[in-house]
């Protein structure tokens, strides 16, 4: 779950670290309040769920209320990345001298926390990994007993901090550990962290991103999500216990397990076709998850035919079948639907969905094919 | 032969009297496996399908020494039954739970490994040696005694290859699912090992799926130290960046972890990438007969 | 560092523990005030530093307010092991069916905590433990996992707690052991924990002693010393930063190192004297130190004679001697005393302390010798 | 030979620039130990004594190479800069720091062990080499080169004794404090094997103390798997139980940990136990005669 900037910073400065506290307004009125109580430059910085946003003209300076007033209404409403910004963030410009990167992530193959820093901030680290890879710094942490305070020390000797700074990186790098540990973060990310003109550290930018695992040991920060700017159909699927991405295709899909559905989704490929999304309706096939998959589904005019995989495995074959003819009544599904199926007892489930009327086939590949074939004829 | 589990297997089940561990225990007892204890604190002295449970793991193993957990409780429970099983010297925990936070994975993936146990999972769908045993929730039918091995990030489509490769008439010695989650106890590389080292397999079926760098691991091992023919299939050819396609493992971030990167390095290593599942039992037939 | 009860009751109290909450009373007015406030009967219970103070009678029931401000006149002021009592702690008096011991304490020998629990509560643990070993158990905690719930558990299933019971005892167990490792403590107990008549758990007596060394990283708990309770000179000599532990005998000790120390008062011993005291001033022999350690010894009015047995090792002998006369200049000694000294250019160390009228000898036994036949001549 | 240290110790100093650090830099380096680096986060680039300083310890083992670290810095820094010696590969630690609070080292004594690593302390005088190499805070003029291998739990006391030994005549090969704090990296046993291993070393001193069951452990090794001769002496005959003699470790509690407890276990080992510090020469110039 993504976090916006003013919910990480809000949280980074409770652990102690330096952050550039702003206000976040909701209308051009009250950016300009906000600049009015900040006083001085300030920037206004849209507040959503997508990277690029400077690039975008998401964020700008502004020198005086009323400049803060109209960045704000030109931010407003703007569509970055097919989200739209509901919210900008207000905050004191701040003059600095350099700009360096902090970021805290899980490294998979080692499995185990890094930490990592940069003198090159405020740009793409991932562009600065890949292409300066000595430009970026790490240390991994013990998986035990966590981030220790020489590694921090470490991270700054090596990026040649001056001596008299190294106290101060070092006690904000491990507060940004213990945020991610605390909070079961899968991203904590200062970016860019600052060294201002009067020699003290700040964070500029704060990003968190939350695994969504762990948010049942983290009520409060489940209660952060902006289901405002969330996509109705990802809230539905969401809530449905559905993993889905919408995607550009026509060819809508609602397969059991993620890696059978991204299989689906290379087949429809391989056959000419465009996947209208990612679904995967998890372990089991009950008829109210089969019955939420094709409401969403359905819900993307774009969708010209349906393919359900089923692979039921331990679930029969013929209780699959009455799941799905049970969602299918429900559901008002006006495209093409090519079903395929496999369990204990298939052939009973099979029979019973062709005695219904629909189309059935014995293999994935079929099936892709003649979904493909159904999204084309449309 | 087989790996990891066989007629020698003697499992327990932690959370036996829960809706999924009630189900899988007798699922796997049809299926031939020895459940011999099931653990679920508060339930000591009662029975499920039989088997005597147990309060704790520590006096499952005094009264009926299993050699393999089967862990199915709840993702906020699930991290300490690993821990009680390790602690309790059990040599192999598999973990179907799915929902675990990364994080606790990471400490209990150490604390597993310093105690020299194997952990498969979580989030996995377990292993099955057809005919042997089955410790998982795999469906026992598609699968038939063979030669082939069979390792993969995925459970469906694991399904679906095992399926493809029944109808085809080449049989499994032994399936692992080793999960999706990025923290994972048992890598490909491990199981590899393993297969290259079981004289009944005799040729090896990689599954893996975008994301991560465990294939490219993978590849590399194989190039080095595998001498048994190795047929891939990966999954989200068609994936876009940034997105998370289920699995928590699932996504390609920073230009990382494409399917096409991983196909690169299985070629490289001499092992054919199968477009589709059903693809992966024509080119094991050709590897086979080749040998 | 010792804790008194309600401080140790707070605390737990604070981590989730169902502790029985009393108020302090210092006056038998203000404990018969405490019972009328609580209601019902209560306990008058001793807060003194010091074990078996129920043998003692340090904890009496009252039935009524009167008899709670009988029984607190009765407490108050009584010695308990040297130790005056000028606090009680007045609880509710509670109804219960069973009671347990629950501690957390290091084991020296694994090198971890180790989690003791007992079905035999409410009586000297150290003596069930001697006696009857199985009716202890024990689980240890991981160094870097901490202590588990399902070790928790499993102490509750080994004491034969009932299913319905468990989660309530284990989670005290994993809240004592919280608190153990949050305080750096030493030791953290609650004996007798009972199971009340309505089948809830509650620890009646809490007791908690903190790691000296960890007090600095914890300001708010160093603040509980009960200065007022301490022996004067124990507090000077702490403050010093010198360990000092006053015993019976004749012979005043000033010893650096603690293995000198003790070898010192043994060897006082075995020429048939009395040690008074052990005393270790520590690395190194700073006139400061050896000045307050001075009037720590002399204080003691049953010191007939001062034996002073500095291995000044890497510290030149006459920078020690000088020491030890500016010491002996500024503290007024009436009794004899015997000096040992060794240490590089101990030879000038001497004649400095000879010059001045002292006793030197050269071996620690001399020393000894020497010092018990002087106590003896006083 | 001797153990741990000798000819062949490149020494680094964690916390040179301090008061204990310089002060016991310039001590060993007068000694004749080879010290070849030292460290102090912000002070890299300076020097010490002659002794070039880093800022972190990787810096310093990249230059220098140094294969033991005497740590000197305050115990509230002291846990990290042992770990950092350790995470960077210094087989040998020494740490003389004391006040360090008991469970950080319950956590600092598990991860180094997991490390491989061996750490003497804390709250320890260290150890001498006699006429090799001195790692510590101990007088060199009271040691001379010779057969007896010591091992304490005391500072000073251990002074003594090496001193009524050279006064004897007896030279000593190693002299180790192992420290008097409850978690402690290196126990008696740990050195007398390594005593037991020493060519050099002819006889052993083991210099006990109240409190604890170390010294318990000890005798029931000796008795075990140490041929050569060994003398004891234990402090605090006269302490009396449940109060705190100084060092963390010096209390009896529960009846357990007593001086005769400990001298009884010893004589059951066969090991004679001497009454004052200076009788330990004469036991052992017996010892070393009966050979």
């Amino acid at each position: 779950m993504d976090l916006h900037e003013y919910q990480a910073a809000e949280i980074f400065g409770r652990y102690g670290i330096p952050v550039n506290r702003g206000i976040v307004a909701r209308t051009p009125e009250e950016a300009r309040q906000a600049a009015e109580q900040l006083g001085g430059r300030v920037v206004v910085k849209a507040q959503v769920h997508a990277g690029g946003r400077g690039k975008a003209g998401g964020i700008r300076l502004a020198n005086d209320p009323a400049e803060a007033e109209a960045a704000a209404s030109q931010i407003l409403g703007m569509e970055i990345r097919g989200r739209t910004v509901r919210k900008v963030l207000v905050a004191p410009a701040v003059a600095f001298d350099r700009e360096y990167y902090l970021g805290v992530v899980l490294d998979r193959d080692a499995r185990r926390i890094v930490v990592m820093a940069s003198s090159a901030g405020g740009v793409d680290i991932e562009e600065v990994a890949r292409e300066r890879p000595e430009a970026v710094v790490r240390e991994h942490a013990d998986p035990f007993l966590g981030f220790l305070d020489y590694q921090a020390r470490r991270l700054a000797f090596r990026l040649g901090i001056e001596p008299d700074l190294v106290r101060g990186f070092a006690a904000i790098a491990r507060q940004l550990y213990q945020v991610y540990v605390d909070c079961d973060a899968s991203l904590a990310e200062i970016n860019p962290l600052v060294l201002t003109r009067d020699r003290t550290w700040m964070a500029l930018d704060s990003k968190m991103v939350l695994d969504d695992n762990g948010l049942f040991r983290h009520p409060d920060l489940a209660d952060l999500r902006d289901t405002e700017e969330e996509d109705p159909l990802e809230r539905e699927a969401r809530l449905a216990g559905i993993s889905f991405v919408r995607l550009d295709g026509t060819v809508g899909c609602i397969v059991n397990g993620a890696g059978l559905s991204m299989a689906t989704m290379d087949a429809i490929k391989l056959y000419g076709g465009e996947p209208a999304n990612f679904l995967d309706i998890g372990g089991g096939a009950s008829a109210q998850r089969v019955a939420a998959a094709l409401r969403i589904v359905v819900a993307d005019p774009n969708v010209r035919s349906i393919l359900v995989n089923i692979f039921g495995g331990i679930t029969r074959g013929d209780v699959v079948a009455q799941g799905l003819l049970e969602a299918l009544r429900e559901v008002d599904v006006r495209v093409p639907i090519v079903i395929r199926l496999v369990g204990t007892r298939q052939e009973e489930g099979r029979r019973l969905l062709e005695d219904a009327g629909f189309t059935v086939v014995d293999t994935m590949e079929e099936a892709a094919e003649r979904a493909v074939a159904a999204a084309k004829s449309q | 032969m087989a790996i990891l589990v066989d007629e020698s297997t003697r499992l327990l089940v932690q959370g036996i009297t829960g809706r999924e561990g009630s189900f899988h225990t007798q699922q796997m007892i049809e299926y031939g496996t020895r459940v011999v204890a099931g653990v679920t604190p508060g339930a000591g002295g009662r029975e499920v399908h039989g088997v005597p449970v147990f309060d704790t793991v520590a006096e499952a193993v005094a009264a009926t020494q299993p050699n393999v957990s089967f862990v199915a409780v709840p993702a906020p429970f699930a991290p300490d039954a690993i821990l009680e099983a390790a602690d309790a010297g059990i040599p192999l925990i598999v973990c179907i739970t799915e929902g675990i936070p990364v994080l606790e994975m990471v400490r209990v993936y150490h604390a597993v490994r310093a105690r020299g146990v194997r952990l498969l999972g979580p989030n996995c769908p377990g292993l099955i040696s057809p005919g042997k045993a089955k410790v998982g929730i795999m469906p026992g039918f598609i699968h038939t005694p063979g030669p082939v091995g069979i390792v993969s990030r995925s459970g469906t489509l694991t399904y679906e290859v095992v399926w493809a490769l029944t109808r085809a008439g080449i049989g499994q010695s032994t399936a692992v699912g080793i999960g999706g989650d990025p923290v994972i106890g048992t890598s490909f590389v491990d199981v590899l090992e393993m297969f290259q080292h079981d004289p009944e397999t005799q040729a090896i079926v990689l599954i893996g799926e975008i994301g991560g760098a465990d294939e490219e691991a993978a590849a590399e091992y194989i190039r080095r130290s595998v001498t048994k023919p190795v047929v891939g299939f990966i999954a989200g050819r068609t994936a876009p960046p940034g997105r998370r396609m289920g699995h928590a493992g699932a996504i390609i971030s920073g230009g990382r972890g494409t399917a096409a990167e991983k196909i690169a390095a299985f070629e490289a290593a001499g092992v054919p990438v199968a477009e589709r599942p059903a693809q992966v039992a024509e080119l094991v037939r050709q590897v086979l007969e080749r040998r």
